[in-house]
């Protein structure tokens, strides 16, 4: 499972996608994938919101993940 | 109409060629610009780097709110990554409308939701630091 | 500083530039522009007169007035005199500042005092009759 | 004593600047103006307002009016 990353979300992670490590178990819903982002990466806890996006699109934490998503972190966004 | 674009460089003449309309009597614009100064440090630069498939999603979503809501004529949200310098544009966004009220409220509302919803990340650059801008509370 | 005028064309594209400042995070510009319909009759044109001495005098006062309360680095009130064609600009007015809550309010006022104060006439040309706008109540 | 007229005014009086006929008594004041326009030409009744401008500012009723002030009409304004 590959994660899009941007902003903050790349410095924390040092790069530019996650790949979820193969020999852990899958997280099946958004909520699950937060789980694993800020037990692997505590800065995580510290922004002021995390949020995922699924196929372009904000999606809430009851959200089931697909193989073929696109899946994507989104840091607090400061445009403007 | 709707002009929704990420673009590396924001033509500020352009907007209003978009914005005109035989039916619009008012037609409101704002612009964002990269300040010299944050918190009394001098900036040297404004880095933005987007989600773009989302970023435009999103826009257009908002374009379609405030058309729906204002009975908007045409609409202009316009966003610039890369690196930008003090006195550079960053944001375009404006409305065009019969009267006055709804192209003002219509702006305000454009530029407002854009920078709560628009996955776009802006870094500032200081002579010794650099700070993802609203990352931490 | 400001930007003060009657002229017989209004050019769009200079505002911009006009309101640009190296401390000024917001810019906001209205245009108003001639409506092809007023109460669902089709306007030929409007034509324009003022008594330009006393225009830019109260315009001069109105611009004054809103740098002081929105504590602007530039502004920009600049009205076209003469016949105009609908979709025609007639009056651009703009505000720049470091935020963007005090430009959205100072534009708003330049526009809103610029029609109670300013000696500028409007007269609306319909195919079969001319009125001249506010006159009666 | 020239009056400067526009707008509605010039159509109303039928000329761009208005003299106030020679034979009658001055008006002395802002006020006293008024009080002979809208007896020579009562269509200024009907408008929304009428203000008038001495020295291209709008000038109260107790103004005085002297010799050499520039003197104007100023109907409903409408720009914009």
């Amino acid at each position: 499972m590959k994660v899009l990353l941007f902003g903050i979300a790349k410095d924390i992670i040092g790069a530019s996608v996650f790949e979820v490590p193969a020999q852990s178990k899958y997280p099946s819903t958004v909520k699950e994938l937060k789980d694993v982002l800020v037990v692997l990466f505590p800065e995580f806890n510290k922004l002021s919101s995390l949020a995922i996006a699924v196929n372009s699109e904000y999606a809430d934490e009851n959200i089931i993940l697909r193989a073929e998503d696109e899946i994507a972190i989104i840091p607090p966004v400061s445009g403007g | 109409m709707k002009y929704i674009e990420i673009v590396d460089k924001i033509d500020t003449a352009t907007a209003y060629k978009n914005l005109s309309h035989p039916s619009s009597g008012g037609i409101c614009v704002f612009v964002g610009a990269v300040r010299d100064f944050t918190n009394n440090e001098s900036v040297v630069s404004l880095e933005f780097e987007t989600y773009k498939a989302m970023a435009l999603k999103e826009m257009d979503k908002i374009a379609d709110e405030a058309v729906d809501k204002w009975q908007l004529n045409k609409v202009v949200v316009r966003h610039a990554v890369g690196v930008k310098h003090v006195e550079e544009p960053v944001v375009i966004v404006g409305a065009s409308s019969a009267h006055r009220d709804a192209c003002f409220e219509a702006c305000r509302y454009l530029i407002d939701t854009l920078k709560e919803r628009v996955p776009i990340w802006k870094k500032e650059v200081f002579s010794n630091k650099s700070v993802w801008v609203s990352a931490h509370p």
